[in-house]
């Protein structure tokens, strides 16, 4: 059951984000983002991890994605007038097998390592998924989580200084 | 050191002030430059406290004082420490830097308009450069002010220059790293020879080096100081840099960034490297009289008063490598000397042809002539200048360069002082011709006939630089008086040490103690010197062979 | 009074900085002038307290050292700023500041009114101190200062017309030949130092402690060296062959400057710079030899140059190379005290013809302005008839030429004949002896000849003026004849203090008051001579010193009738003589082409030299290298450049395949 | 649960996807929004692997991840914008400054 239900919802976010690529209008292109991060988000859940879920949901489809789009109009983008070279075309796709060839491979040869944790569906589900990520980013990563704040902030800069009217 | 940190308060003032000018709004020049003004004054001012407090007696380690000792940066083996201290020679220099940035900065009131604010911030940036250039006594941190000097000079030459500035901004910055880069190789060298620990200079001069090594880092540092002063062949960076840089450039380029390459022998190359440098003597002394007797004749026919003035700059900074490798006190303390009046000379005649520039747009001397009539006071203070440039008793110019031949009359190289005495004719010669042409004659182009005398901004500027010449040339005891400890004990070094290799190769237990207890009747043991010289009456030739002859017999460790 | 020797050059310091600073605000003639002269006429009152001083006491004891303070002290080395008051200084002290002052004071008529008043009296002042510097330093250096500070003096007023090109040309080559003097003197005392301190452990540059020193310079190479190294630097500023071009063309110079700088007093440094080191030359008869031929060679040159020179005052300038060549034949000869003797009586008579031709031109330049003529007011072809209309000016000037020629009983007699009687007697050059002898008396007689040929085209015959002008010719102001009428006093009675002493013995005893004045200074010279010189004595006899007096006498009678024959007599003869001659007198008339020979020989080939180094050498060879490596490192760079597409979509494939690949080398390796 | 395999080979599906995107698309928006994508794969990986060893830290990673494509989109459409305004298209082809 759970796997027909993944290889669903995994058949739907390839397709969409070959959509993405293939789409010449870029507000289609945005459209079928928004549907494979709805997709991913689905896949979080089934991880076990509905925080992320959520998240995924609200600052990818409902942030990012408005904005993309808000630029898209903005801009009044028209649909690209042509591709790039064909060389250019078959020159990517070519690369980008060789992406998807090598990390399969390397898949295929890879064992799992790395510290293993006590976190199990039983803790998630007895803690709340909310209070474990919580207790993480405020104990262990306290220092990178302000950090973000730092980053957010010289993006918010660097964002108004880029879009004011003279540069 | 529970006293103040002076020397770091000193470096990091210009600091502080190229910081607050990085509030000020870039359109109000005035503001911008009154601040740029003031800090370079007030480093200045604080600068002062260093001479008063300098104690030419005193017996602190190496002779350095104000010393302090920060541990810096500790990687692993390598241990950088923030060490600062000056010393007789560094003290001048220091001096000469925080006095002639006033200067410079007040020149540059209507010289610039455009970019105000970078260009005192690069200003500022180059003062911390220079001075923690000469109060490091870390070489690591040595290095890397040395480095901070390169980039704003750069910046000026390229951003503010004249016509050919970009060609003239890279030329100088290539030849000028090409240099650096060898001397930070033989730095690690030199790190790794030590065996570790920090990279204090005072640990580095205890060194008994292999002459083979010796003669490897010697050419590695001699290379980096010989293009910085610039040394014959490799001087052709200066007469594009300076003509192409805007005054204030070219009055801190000639008048404090030349010294960093003498200034570097000094403390560097050759107490680091006493045989090295004993063998390399005729070398650089044939450079450097050569580059007394070439750069005059081709400053003579120069048709540019600022490349006249650099090639000067080039014979002058030849007198002071001869008579610091005259390696007695005479020549030494001449080749200090020289150093400082090149600096408060060449400084001044800088500025006064930046004065005719901005007023005439040109610096041809052909489009001059007859200006003494319209510009009195000018006439006067280039008159001055020039002539302390030439070296007329009285002023500045003289009292060095007649102890820098004095000195190297009584070396060895005896030879070499009587062909850079031509200099003296030479210098006479190009100087007054440009002189004439550009002062005296018929005023008789129309352009020049409106030209205005110096206003009091410019005539504030030319005072303190006045007074300097002729105080120098009346009263250089002060000068000469703190410098000569440290003068000693660096010949001392150069030449101690090559004399304990070379004599008492077994004994070398104690260099230093069996030294120092000679050094009050230094005056007695110096006569004797000379007199192994009287011996063979042609002693230049014979000299180079004798020395060659001392790292052979010479067993380090 | 010695106590106060540091007043006699701070006087004149005071009124360089009074009028140098404030002159342009002054504006008022009197004032500046005053200032000026009377600094010097202070100087000139101590001077003569100091002399006074001097004499009261002993022979033995006529010095004194006065030390303000250390100026340049480095290891074993020091210089202090101190004064030496000697005999020889004293002298010096009184000629530099007494004649200074009249100079001075007619400088006030004659500058008048000149743009740059203030400028003149400046630098005036400033020469004086500078001189006074060099007379009255106790060391070699200070010397040196004021030796170098003269040349820049000399260089400041020769260029003081800076307008005219010739000026500044001038004052240049003056500079710079002094310079090339300055070399050899730098080298001097450099050699000087070097020898008594590494071979005898005396360091030192002090006049007095090297005179007490000097029997430890010893005759040989080194002597000879030091003595011929401070040598080149007196011909220098002596104008001495080989360097003597600069002085006559120095005469672009205000005339007083002339008088002052270049007859009286700075040409004659090298003179007083040769006695004061007596005891060095002494030690080497090659350096005397070279300087008393040097010395013979430049009074007959001179003199024949001057023969055929129109230039009042070019005429007075080769007179003066001419007759500094006869002091340098004194010293040559090692008769010290008569050099300086004729050093002091030319500055008598040398200043006042200067002035006096001064006057004349000042005379001239007003009637020729009058005009509005274009002529030269300076040359003697426009003159004639002038002594009716200049009565004093004609009459000083014909004194101090009277006392030029060697005329017995006027002040150039007494010092020219002891050099030449010295020149003859001398023990020092054997053979050599009758040929300076003999260079030195044709000289004379040709100083003679043009010296009278300068009088008669001058003052007397008709003149060449238009009526108009020489109608506006007068005399000049009080100013101007007062210091005229002094030095022709001088020039007439100077010599009598230095009767020889067969002319004073038949006089009764007249003692010779100058060379006693001056024995404590060359007692040294005097005694190693007499203990173990070169050789003993020559014996002459009295009538052989009466017979060559006599011969000398007549010469320069023969001279003046010659003069007076050609310029009175036959006024056309002169002409014809050219017309016959004319490749010999063009060659006089250029000055042998001297100038041009050297710039053929040495500013010709600087310049050539200069401008191939720089554009042959610095551009293509040391550029040329540096910029050639340049251009390979771009040639390299410039096709590898053809990778950067500059297009972004390509970095992200380049970048794309970087890691396909780093990835497939690590998967498949 | 699932193999771990499952969500690695769809996420390296996705990279893949994302990576040919980027190379071939020439609309700036469309590359942005191909790198979105390409990260989106990168946090379906940190996931999977966090649930199956057991440890959250990949899920923080995540969140970073997040953070910084946020501040990316903001100044990414910014510069777009701005590169808009000055050449009045987002075709990289147009921003050819540095070409040769």
């Amino acid at each position: 059951m759970e796997s027909i239900f993944f290889l669903v919802v995994a058949a739907v976010a390839v397709i969409s984000s070959i959509l993405v690529v293939t789409c010449k209008n870029p507000i289609n292109s945005a459209l079928s983002l928004v549907m494979t991060f709805f997709c991913l988000a689905t896949f979080y859940v089934m991880l076990d991890a509905p925080f992320l879920a959520a998240t995924q949901v609200i600052v990818y489809a409902g942030a990012i994605m408005v904005l993309i789009i808000f630029v898209i109009m903005l801009l009044n983008v028209k649909a690209e007038s042509g591709k790039r070279g064909a060389h250019a075309k078959t020159a990517g796709s070519v690369i980008g097998l060789f992406v998807l060839f090598q990390t399969v491979w390397f898949l295929m040869r890879g064992s799992m390592t790395g510290a293993r944790g006590t976190i199990d569906k039983a803790q998630i589900v007895s803690y709340g998924h909310v209070e474990l990520i919580g207790r993480e980013l405020f104990t262990t990563f306290l220092l990178p989580f302000e950090i973000t704040s730092l980053l957010l902030l010289a993006a918010i800069v660097g964002a108004v200084i880029l879009a004011k009217k003279k540069i | 050191m529970s006293q103040l940190p002076l020397l770091s308060i000193l470096t990091f003032t210009p600091l502080i002030g190229a910081i607050l000018l990085l509030f000020v709004n870039k359109n109000s020049h005035g503001v911008l430059r009154t601040i740029a003004m003031a800090v370079t004054v007030v480093t200045f001012v604080l600068s002062l406290p260093l001479v008063m407090g300098y104690n030419a007696a005193g017996t602190d380690i190496g002779g350095f004082q104000f010393m302090e000792k920060v541990p810096w940066i500790a990687a692993g083996p390598f241990q950088m420490n923030y060490h600062l201290g000056v010393d007789g020679i560094s003290l001048w220099l220091v001096m000469l830097t925080t006095f002639i940035m006033p200067i410079a900065i007040l020149s540059t009131y209507t010289a610039v308009e455009e970019k105000v604010k970078e260009y005192m911030i690069c200003l500022l940036l180059l003062e911390v450069g220079m001075i923690g250039t000469f109060v490091a006594i870390d070489l690591f941190l040595f290095y890397i002010y040395w480095e901070v000097m390169l980039i704003p000079m750069y910046f000026m030459i390229g951003i503010w220059g004249g016509k050919n500035r970009i060609y003239a901004a890279v030329k100088f910055f290539i030849y000028t790293m090409v240099g650096s880069l060898l001397m930070l190789v033989a730095l690690i060298v030199l790190y790794f020879k030590a065996g570790g620990g920090d990279f204090s200079i005072l640990r580095f001069w205890d060194l008994q080096l292999d002459p083979a090594t010796q003669i490897w880092m010697f050419l590695a540092f001699a290379l980096a100081f010989a293009i910085k002063v610039p040394m014959f062949p490799l001087h052709t960076w200066l007469p594009d840099a300076h003509t192409e840089a805007p005054t204030a450039g070219s009055v801190i380029l000639a008048a404090v960034m030349l010294k960093c390459g003498t200034y570097g022998y000094v403390r560097f190359a050759m107490p680091l490297f006493p045989d090295a440098s004993a063998q390399f003597t005729p070398l650089i002394a044939t450079l450097s009289v050569i580059g007394i007797v070439y750069a005059s004749l081709v400053a003579m026919v120069q048709q540019d008063v600022k490349k006249l003035v650099a090639y000067s700059s080039v014979a002058h900074l030849g007198f002071v490598m001869l008579g610091v490798y005259a390696l007695n006190t005479q020549g030494v303390t001449g080749g200090m000397l020289q150093m400082l009046n090149h600096g408060v000379s060449t400084g001044a005649l800088f500025l006064i042809v930046g004065f005719i520039y901005e007023r005439r747009h040109t610096r041809q001397i052909s489009d001059f002539g007859g200006l003494a009539k319209q510009m009195p006071i000018f006439a006067t203070i280039f008159m001055i200048v020039t002539f302390s440039s030439i070296g007329l008793p009285g002023t500045n110019g003289f009292v060095g360069e007649f102890l820098v031949l004095m000195g190297a009359f009584e070396s060895s190289l005896r030879w070499y002082a009587i062909i850079a005495t031509t200099g003296v004719i030479l210098s006479a010669v190009y100087m007054l011709w440009m002189f004439q042409r550009v002062m005296f004659g018929e005023l008789n182009n129309p352009k020049n006939q409106v030209l205005k005398d110096l206003n009091a901004r410019e005539i504030a500027i030319m005072l303190p630089l006045i007074f300097l010449i002729f105080f120098m040339g009346v009263y250089p005891r002060p000068f000469i008086d703190s410098m000569a400890p440290s003068i000693e004990r660096l010949i001392k070094q150069s030449k101690g040490k090559q004399q304990v290799a070379a004599l008492a190769a077994p004994v070398v237990a104690a260099p230093e103690g069996a030294a120092a207890p000679a050094l009050p009747e230094g005056h007695v043991a110096v006569p004797a010197l000379p007199e192994g010289h009287v011996a063979v009456p042609a002693a230049a030739p014979a000299l180079p062979e004798g020395h060659v002859a001392v790292p052979a017999s010479h067993e380090s460790k | 009074m010695f106590e106060y020797v540091w007043l006699i050059p701070l006087f004149p310091l005071i009124g360089v900085v009074i009028n140098g600073l404030f002159g342009k605000k002054i504006k008022n003639e009197t004032v500046i002038g005053g200032i000026a002269a009377g600094a010097v006429f202070g100087s000139f009152l101590v001077a003569c307290g100091i002399l006074f001083q001097l004499l009261s006491l002993p022979g033995e004891e006529r010095h004194f050292e006065k030390t303000i303070f250390t100026w340049i002290s480095s290891g074993n080395f020091k210089a202090d700023i101190g004064f030496l008051i000697d005999p020889l200084s004293c002298l010096m002290l009184m000629v530099v500041t007494g004649i200074g002052f009249l100079i001075h004071l007619y400088s006030i008529g004659y500058m008048h009114g000149e743009e740059g008043f203030y400028r003149y009296f400046t630098y005036l002042n400033l020469f004086t101190f500078s001189m006074l510097l060099l007379v009255s330093g106790n060391n070699m250096l200070l010397m040196f200062v004021g030796w170098e500070g003269v040349g820049l003096c000399s260089y400041l007023l020769i260029g003081y017309y800076f307008h005219k090109k010739s000026a500044g040309d001038a004052g240049k080559k003056a500079f710079v030949m002094n310079r090339i003097g300055d070399f050899g003197f730098l080298l001097g005392l450099f050699t000087l130092y070097w020898y008594l301190g590494g071979t005898h452990n005396v360091w030192t540059i002090n006049f007095r402690e090297l005179a007490s020193h000097a029997d430890l310079i010893v005759p040989g190479a080194i002597t000879t060296t030091v003595a011929l190294c401070f040598f080149l630097g007196a011909t220098g500023k002596s104008a001495q062959i080989p360097l003597y071009t600069w002085l006559p063309d120095a005469m672009e110079g205000p005339t007083p400057v002339s008088a002052l700088i270049h007859a009286a007093t700075m040409v004659t440094a090298g003179v007083y710079m040769i006695a004061r080191m007596n005891f060095i030359y002494i030690k080497s008869p090659t350096a005397l030899l070279v300087i008393a031929c040097v010395g013979a060679a430049t009074a007959l040159f001179a003199a024949t140059i001057g023969t055929a020179q129109n230039d009042i005052k070019r005429v007075l300038a080769y007179s003066t190379v001419s007759q500094l060549g006869y002091m340098f034949l004194a010293m040559g000869v090692g008769a010290f005290g008569a050099g300086v003797f004729h050093l002091m009586t030319h500055a008598f008579f040398k200043a006042c013809l200067f002035l006096g031709s001064g006057s004349v031109i000042h005379a001239m330049h007003h009637a020729l302005h009058h005009e509005h003529s274009d002529a030269d007011p300076q040359d003697m072809r426009n003159m004639g008839a002038l002594k009716a209309k200049m009565p004093v000016t004609f009459a000083t000037f014909l004194l101090a030429t009277i006392a030029i020629a060697g005329i017995p009983g006027f002040a150039g007699f007494f010092s020219k004949d002891e050099i030449l009687w010295q020149a003859f007697s001398n023990p020092h050059h054997g053979s050599a002896n009758m040929l300076l002898w003999g260079a030195g008396a044709v000289a004379a007689g040709l100083t003679a000849f043009y010296m009278f040929r300068l009088v008669f085209m001058t003052f007397f015959g008709k003149t060449r003026l238009s009526d108009k002008a020489f109608h506006h010719l007068h005399e000049s102001p009080w100013v101007i004849t007062v210091p005229l009428v002094c030095l022709a006093f001088l020039s007439v009675v100077g010599g009598w203090i230095g009767v020889p002493k067969v002319l004073g013995e038949v006089l009764g005893g007249m003692p010779n008051y100058f060379e006693h004045y001056l024995e404590p200074v060359f007692a040294y010279s005097t005694n190693y001579m007499l203990h173990g010189g070169h050789g003993a004595e020559h014996a002459h006899s009295i009538a052989m010193e009466w017979g060559l007096m006599g011969v000398s006498v007549l010469i320069a009678c023969g001279g003046i009738a010659l003069a007076w024959a050609l310029y009175i007599v036959a006024p056309g003869f002169p002409e014809k003589f050219v017309s016959t001659f004319p490749v010999l007198h063009r060659a006089v008339y250029n000055k042998w082409y001297i100038d041009e020979i050297y710039d053929f020989a040495f500013v010709n080939p600087c310049k050539a030299c200069g401008n191939f180094l720089w554009k042959g050498f610095d551009v293509v060879v040391v550029d040329g290298i540096v910029n050639g490596v340049a251009s390979v490192v771009r040639g390299i760079s410039g096709l590898l450049r053809h990778l950067q597409t500059g297009m972004v979509h390509n970095y992200a494939f380049s970048m794309a395949l970087g890691v396909v690949v780093i990835v497939g080398v690590y998967l498949f390796r | 649960m699932l193999a771990i395999d499952n969500y690695l080979i769809l996420s390296a599906i996705m990279f893949a996807i994302g990576t040919v995107g980027v190379l071939t698309k020439r609309n700036a928006i469309v590359i942005f929004m191909c790198i979105e994508l390409m990260l989106n794969a990168v946090n379906l990986t940190f996931i999977a692997f966090s649930r199956y060893l057991g440890n959250l830290d990949g899920q923080v990673f995540v969140f970073f991840v997040m953070t910084v494509a946020a501040a990316e989109a903001a100044v990414g459409l910014a510069l777009m914008i701005a590169l808009y305004k000055n050449r009045e298209s987002i075709d990289v082809e147009d921003v050819n400054l540095m070409k040769l």
